[in-house]
């Protein structure tokens, strides 16, 4: 045993003791009051954060894209934040970030998943910094409960989930086997899709669901699992329905390294350019659009609107609080008008951010 | 002066070949493999044995890599990393969407060299600052994960190389080529670890790191060597999931770090260093294959399939380890 | 006979934190001698061997090689400058081969631009062995040789620097006899002998009559500084113990004298029909005061049942009763609640923890010594440990010391006051206590051996060598393939001779 | 029984006292300059970092990770590694979110009890089995998330209530989150645990040297066993945290700490190869972790670079705070 006296740990020790000495607070103390105050912030204080998992897809990418354009449009700068799918590294960002300056902060966020969700939009109420998330929260948190939580907004994945499998049942010819690769099964944007993807089915008696997998919305996870699945079900598969694009990509990989490129019809959700292209090409069935550029526009546009007073919390209609964006099933009829994302101004006029509403989250 | 040791008894154990213990991993490969062709009809098919050892290709590949640093001991996390970066790399050299690049196997060399580049990253770390390799590689890891995403810049590069995409394409004797350039790392690491200096010494340097110090070998280059060699794999491997995907990922070399781990430990190499090599890594690759490939065929939910297959690894190590446990025996 | 000496050292000092190991050593090694060099534990002698191969800098002094000063940076360098050594401790790689062992840095021929060629290796290693007349398969992977066959690799290893240097070498053996067989010992001088025709030898050896034997002059260390020099024609090992320990020696090296009459009616320790994996029906009685010492060659199954009388090794039959009672030993921890202790042969492996202080060393069994309830006293630790540093003489700057940074014998010492400190130890398994120890060293442990079974505790000896398992021993048990052959008296004034063992053991 | 043995009349006392060296000291400073060299970089970037309220959120977000490598430098230090504790601790957020409606502030030590109850069960595995610590918990790893999964259905059990575990959310004296002081509060108990008794000798001489320590008679399956032990009922509160913190309990909410946590330890300067170092160290080191983690996006890193810069730097620190005056090889 070493008797010699290790001083950093005195040091903490000393601290703690007098930390506890002083006794317990519910309340940080030494904060300013940050009430939200409506309105007031001039244009050139607004700070605009958009945070996303990573740079390093194109999905995202496009939203980061879709972010800077809008504050290029008004003068200022986007604050990027990435999070590598780390929920807690998001929490983490997400209270250092109220920690500073919160009063005309404007925050564009995506959720790791639900869960992350409450968290952020309490951190959010606290500090009054305006928040705009999208596509994951648990179903009893209402943006209408709080004052600078000003909006949800999601895709409806039940919907689009049904929609390709729809499409993929079509393409079959409304009968024989497909396999359905999952995405990461504790993301309420999976399980929609998925139930979707059974709403379909029952409605398509003729397609038989052979096997269901977990890929993690990877395509290099889409590749192996779909190799397999391929060799367990040979020739009986005659569609893959992915539930995002890159795993459907992946799923393309494989049947071509199969020998069935072409012979087996794939779907997907999130229409990014290389799905696309796909389908342009005719390698792939559908997807649905849900617009990354947008997203990471009208998020923050939503947020500055209200920031700078142009427009009240109080006015926006209670539909549009939550609400599902419109969204397109890509089929190779109309792929060229997906082919390049494009960032429209005019959405972003205050005015217009509610424009894409296609209804509210039920 | 008196003798006391003067005959010695006769020997049991062979000194020369295999041991026993080395027949532990293929056992259970053996064994894992009837228990699924017998559970499942499609898993016995001429297909998916193919299916098999295709999809082994690339974790053979990583694995060749990581067998040479654990064999010195040490721990190699930088396989994600190296490979997401490698993967950029080939993606935009080779004839692709971004931009007019087109140098072929040029580039695929270029992204092996900017492997052995960062495996060379590590193994500076580990040596000239005598960072422990396991914080030096996962550093490293980060910084191939930067580098792929500043090469990434939002648009995902799509090859269209030819003969890249061929190789995840084209089969030669019923296997895709990517799997007998697999099976021709396999062949070069094990005559790496058997006929030359820098294999012999990694196993040296695992075995009794001080003692070739003592005999004048100067260690810290064959060290950096190894790590570089290393990453060299890593490279290969993060060009060959390339071809495999069409496009080059960031993410491409995602898990590859602790499968490759795990398919060398479940082969018999062990993490304290010393012992195993690349064929006993290449049975643990196609154990955790086989391993993977069945779980599906059998239809294990996916919820549960990760925890199956973690139940099996550490049931296969303990059977391997069963015949030569002693008592007082250090286990880390 | 050249005039230029082939290695002379003048005046090296060197400081360890509250060590002088070297205190202004002088040293000539002359051309084509055989020098030996004698002194205690603690003398130095490791400090400037190292010194010598570039392992240690020295704070002050000189190094000439054939008249020219030299600075060594490393094994590399003074393999170079055509010194080499033979490591006391083993300096082979397990999981090589012994060729690969043998030309491990400097492979000339068997590696060509990185490449191995196994024939070529075969060869040249070959060469090596049969030099030194060993029959060991070079191919063999060196963890599967035995402790002898090893020191024999070891040796044909050192000898490649005749290669390396076009100068005629200095080599340097560090106790190379002390596990080897007599005719490998036989062997091995013939080979320095050889080695003299075209060579220098620096020998170390706690074995006086070795280094009389072998060498033509003996340097003898004391206290950091070279004290005498003797030519060996003539001299007798008194002489040179005397230089040594600074005063005349007793004769009664095994402290005969202090050997108690063992008088128990009941033995400490008995055991009936013990079989485990490599021994068989064992049967050994131990009474409280007495040695009892196991004899045998390698593979006669001596250690395991060492071992096995520690809980370290499982048994598959028998039993062993400790004062009467029955007891269990399904682990080591079971045999230290028992008052059972062990010191093992591998000192610096399995005797001691490196990294952690003596005080943390010598109370980690008994730990109840240096504790009130369970919580660690300071101030009691702090009185044991000193007074068992003083009492066992141990040579330590203080408590806090890292244990590594002793003398071996130092840290033998402490190892041994680990079972001591607790004061409940009935019976000591010593399990080569002595290796690597040298003369002085070796008197005080078996001294403390005497006390120690003058108080009551039984000891079982794994001895170092046939005489000193004869000095120490009250009763010898001679093992031979698992099975005890036979037991022999031992009694103080009617020893055995080898010669009636070694008949027993083969 | 006991017996005297007086070897020799002492003739002068053999110990000399002499403290630690300056670089020795140093050496014990070096987890804590690195961390105010790290803020001090952080504040030169951005000189609003430098204030209360964000030491504060980053003294609150550091709490779990902190226990987290509290608890797996025990394993570090017997010599192994615990890859499960992140997967441990999504489980444990999981379990006490589908308790605490039945038991309430009954939960949190449920929960704590059984995450003990499952690390020790690795340890069993470990010890008994003589399988390497890395394959158990690897194992360990996908069996628990696996669980996870299938307890939770695989989705996200969200707390109505979440009183119970309120107080985590509190301050101490206004400025010090609670569970930070909770955090702390648990190094400092391990920490004083082991110093006052033999457990740090047992515990070090298993990870320098095992064989060594068992044949000394040191209960070393029982310490390990012991060390996974804690190391799962930390994983176990860094979880009560997370799910104060964040309202609910999800399969794989505390997976991405894995590699932090052991990062912080090893930037602590603890050996991964055992037997040297401190669970103080590890508090530091989940400091400089969580600072490199958020502070360099927040203080305006783009993503990519930020990568990097974590990378570099965290090799760095380990430089800078390993102590290898201990360790001679490093592997």
């Amino acid at each position: 045993m070493k008797i010699t006296p290790r001083p950093a740990a005195a040091i903490m020790s000393l601290s703690l003791a007098a930390a506890v000495l002083t006794g317990c607070s519910s309340e940080q103390a030494g904060g300013e009051d940050t009430s939200a105050s409506e309105a007031g912030c001039k244009s050139a204080d607004v700070r605009l954060v958009g945070q996303v998992r990573n740079e390093s897809n194109p999905y995202e990418a496009s939203w980061l894209a879709g972010g800077d354009a809008f504050a290029q449009s008004v003068g200022l700068k986007q604050e990027r934040l990435t999070y590598d799918g780390d929920s807690t590294k998001q929490q983490e960002q997400i209270s250092q970030l109220l920690a500073g300056d919160t009063k005309c902060l404007v925050m564009n966020v995506l959720p790791n998943g639900d869960s992350d969700t409450p968290p952020i939009v309490k951190g959010a109420d606290q500090a009054g910094a305006y928040l705009v998330t999208q596509w994951n929260k648990p179903a009893d948190l209402k943006p209408a409960d709080y004052k600078t939580w000003i909006s949800h907004i999601t895709y409806n994945g039940v919907e689009s989930g049904q929609q390709i499998g729809d499409a993929l049942a079509t393409a079959i010819g409304g009968t024989g086997g497909i396999i359905a690769l999952q995405g990461i099964l504790d993301t309420a944007a999976a399980k929609d899709r998925f139930a979707g993807l059974e709403a379909s089915l029952k409605k398509n008696s003729g397609v038989k669901l052979l096997d269901q997998q977990a890929a993690n919305f990877s395509r290099a996870e889409a590749l192996t699992v779909t190799k397999t699945l391929l060799t367990k079900h040979g020739d009986n598969v005659k569609g893959i329905w992915a539930a995002n694009d890159d795993m459907a990509l992946g799923a393309l990989e494989a049947l071509q390294q199969a020998g069935k490129a072409g012979k087996v019809a794939v779907v997907g959700i999130d229409a990014v350019p290389d799905a696309i292209t796909a389908i342009q090409g005719g390698k792939m069935t559908a997807t649905v659009s849900s617009d990354g550029t947008w997203q990471g526009g009208i998020g923050l546009a939503i947020g500055y609107c209200v920031a700078t007073g142009k427009l009240k919390v109080a006015d926006i209609a209670a539909d549009n609080r939550a609400f599902f964006a419109k969204q397109f099933l890509v089929t190779k009829d109309n792929a060229a008008d997906f082919a390049q994302p494009k960032s429209n101004p005019a959405d972003y006029e205050c005015g217009n951010v509610f424009n894409r509403v296609a209804g509210p989250l039920t | 002066m008196t003798a006391e040791e003067v005959v010695t008894a006769p020997r049991r154990q062979s000194r020369r070949g295999a041991s026993f213990r080395d027949a532990g991993p293929p056992v259970a490969l053996i064994v894992i493999f009837g228990i699924f062709a017998a559970l499942s009809p499609q898993f016995r098919s001429i297909d998916n044995v193919q299916n098999i050892v295709d999809a082994a290709a690339v974790l053979a590949v990583v694995t060749c890599g990581i067998t040479f640093v654990l064999m010195m001991g040490s721990i190699d996390l930088s396989a994600a990393g190296v490979m997401g970066a490698s993967a950029l790399t080939v993606s935009l050299l080779v004839a692709n969407n971004r931009n007019d690049n087109d140098f072929g196997l040029l580039g695929i060399l270029v992204a092996v060299l900017l492997g052995c580049a960062f495996g060379c990253l590590s193994g500076l770390a580990l040596v000239l600052l005598k960072v422990p390799s396991f914080m030096a590689t996962l550093g490293v890891s980060a910084i191939g994960l930067g580098v792929a995403t500043l090469m990434f810049a939002g648009v995902q590069p799509n090859i269209s190389d030819a003969m890249l995409e061929s190789w995840a394409i084209e089969r030669f004797l019923g296997f895709a080529y990517l799997t007998w350039i697999a099976a021709a790392c396999i062949l070069v690491g094990w005559l790496i670890q058997r006929y030359t200096r820098l294999g012999r010494y990694a196993y040296a340097i695992g075995g009794a790191e001080e003692v070739l110090t003592l005999s004048g070998v100067r260690v810290k280059p064959y060290k950096i060597a190894v790590f570089t060699l290393a990453g060299a794999f890593y490279g290969l491997g993060g060009v060959m999931v390339t071809s495999q995907l069409g496009a080059g990922l960031v993410q491409a070399g995602d898990g590859y770090d602790f499968s490759a781990i795990t398919a060398a430990v479940v082969g018999g190499t062990l993490l304290t260093g010393g012992r195993g090599g690349i064929l006993h890594s290449a049975v643990g690759v196609l154990l955790v294959m086989v391993l993977t490939n069945g779980l599906v065929q059998v239809g294990v939910s996916p919820y549960w399939q990760g925890g199956v297959e973690g139940l099996i690894v550490v049931a296969a190590v303990a059977a391997a380890v069963i015949p030569q446990r002693r008592r007082n025996q250090v286990v880390k | 006979m050249s005039a230029v000496p082939a290695l002379e050292v003048r005046g090296l000092v060197k400081h360890y934190p509250g060590v002088k190991a070297l205190d202004g050593v002088d040293l000539i090694v002359r051309q084509n001698e055989v020098l030996g060099l004698a002194g205690e534990n603690g003398a130095g002698k490791s400090t400037l061997l190292k010194a010598l191969v570039g392992l240690v800098a020295p704070d002050a002094g000189e190094i000439y090689v054939r008249g020219e000063p030299v600075k060594l940076r490393s094994v590399v360098d003074a393999a170079d400058h055509g010194i080499g050594m033979v490591f006391q401790e083993q300096s082979l790689v397990p999981n090589l081969t012994a060729a690969e062992n043998i030309v491990l840095g400097s492979e000339g021929a068997a590696v060509r631009r990185g490449i191995y060629r196994w024939d070529a290796m075969r060869r040249l290693a070959q060469e090596q062995l049969d030099k030194i007349g060993s029959h060991i398969d070079p191919l063999a992977r060196t963890d599967t040789l035995t402790f002898a066959e090893r020191q024999m690799v070891e040796i044909a290893k050192v000898l490649r620097i005749e290669e390396r240097s076009q100068h005629p070498p200095v080599i340097i053996l560090d106790e190379p006899t002390s596990v080897l067989e007599s005719k490998e010992i036989e062997t091995l001088f013939a080979q320095i002998r050889r080695l003299r025709e075209f060579a220098s030898v620096v020998f170390v050896s706690h074995r006086l009559d070795e280094v009389l034997d072998v060498c033509d002059r003996v340097t003898v260390l004391r206290s950091g500084q070279s004290v005498g020099e003797v030519a060996t024609a003539g001299a007798v090992p008194r002489e040179l113990h005397r230089m040594m320990i600074g005063s005349t020696g007793s004769d009664d090296h095994y402290h005969e004298n202090a050997a108690a009459p063992v008088t128990a009616e009941q033995p400490r320790l008995s055991v009936r029909g013990l079989s485990g994996k490599s021994f068989h029906d064992i049967d050994l009685d131990v009474a409280a005061g007495e040695i009892v010492a196991i004899v045998g060659v390698h593979g006669s199954g001596r250690e395991d049942v060492c071992r096995a009388l520690f809980g370290a090794e499982p048994t598959t039959a028998g039993e062993i009763r400790m004062d009467g009672k029955k007891i269990d030993l399904p682990n080591t921890r079971a045999a230290c609640a028992a008052g059972i202790g062990y010191v093992p042969a591998e000192r610096k492996i399995e005797g001691m923890v490196g990294s952690m202080s003596v005080a943390e060393n010598m109370t980690l069994t008994k730990q109840k010594a240096r504790c009130t309830g369970p919580f660690v006293a300071p101030k009691k630790q702090a009185t044991l440990v000193d007074s068992w540093i003083r009492r066992l003489s141990i040579r330590t700057p203080n408590r806090d010391t890292a244990i590594g940074r002793l003398s071996g014998g130092n840290q033998q010492k402490v190892v041994l006051a680990r079972w001591l400190v607790g004061g409940d130890i009935r019976l000591l398994l010593l399990d080569h206590p002595t290796r690597g120890l040298d003369i002085g060293a070796r008197s005080e442990v078996y001294r403390l051996m005497r006390e120690l079974a003058a108080s009551g505790v039984a000891t079982v000896l794994l001895a170092d060598s046939l005489e000193e398992a004869i000095g120490m021993a009250d009763r010898i048990l001679v093992m031979n393939d698992g099975r005890v052959a036979t037991e022999v008296a031992c009694p103080s004034g009617g020893k055995p001779s080898p010669l009636d063992l070694v008949k027993e053991m083969v | 029984m006991s017996t005297p043995v007086a070897v020799r009349p002492a003739t002068e006392p053999a110990t000399v006292k002499s403290g630690p060296r300056p670089v020795e000291r140093l050496t014990g400073f070096m987890p804590l300059i690195a961390l105010v060299a790290l803020v001090a970089a952080l504040t030169i970037a951005d000189p609003d970092f430098l204030t209360q309220r964000s030491l504060t959120a980053a003294a609150r977000t550091a709490a779990p990770l902190i226990v987290l490598a509290a608890g797996a430098t025990l394993v570090v230090l017997c010599g192994g590694i615990d890859l499960s504790i992140a997967a441990l601790a999504s489980l444990s957020t999981v379990l006490l979110a589908l308790w605490l409606p039945d038991l309430g502030g009954l939960a949190t030590p449920v929960v704590i009890v059984v995450a003990a109850a499952i690390g020790a069960v690795q340890g069993t595995a470990h010890v008994l089995l003589r399988i390497p610590s890395f394959i158990v918990t690897l194992g360990g790893l996908s069996i628990l998330s696996a669980v996870a999964l299938v307890v939770s259905g695989a989705g996200t059990v969200r707390v109505v209530d979440d009183s119970p575990v309120k107080w985590l959310d509190l301050y101490v004296a206004g400025y010090v989150p609670m569970s930070f002081a909770v955090a702390v509060i648990v190094v400092a108990l391990i920490a004083v645990v082991l110093k006052v008794t033999p457990l740090q000798s047992w515990i070090s001489a298993t990870g320098y040297s095992e064989s060594a320590a068992r044949l000394a008679g040191t209960p070393v399956d029982l310490v390990k066993i012991g060390a996974f032990c804690v190391s799962g009922a930390c994983a176990g509160l860094a979880a009560v945290m997370l799910v104060s913190r964040q309202f609910s309990g999800g399969p794989t909410m505390a997976d991405n700490l894995l590699l932090p946590a052991v990062a912080a330890i090893v930037v602590g300067g603890t050996a991964i190869t055992g037997g040297h170092g401190s669970v103080w160290r590890s508090l530091a080191g989940a400091l400089v972790v969580t600072l490199l983690r958020v502070g360099l996006p927040i203080v305006g890193v783009p993503s990519a670079y930020e990568q990097i810069l974590y990378g570099a730097i965290i090799v760095v620190a380990v430089a800078l705070t390993l102590d290898r005056s201990r360790v001679s090889i490093i592997k």
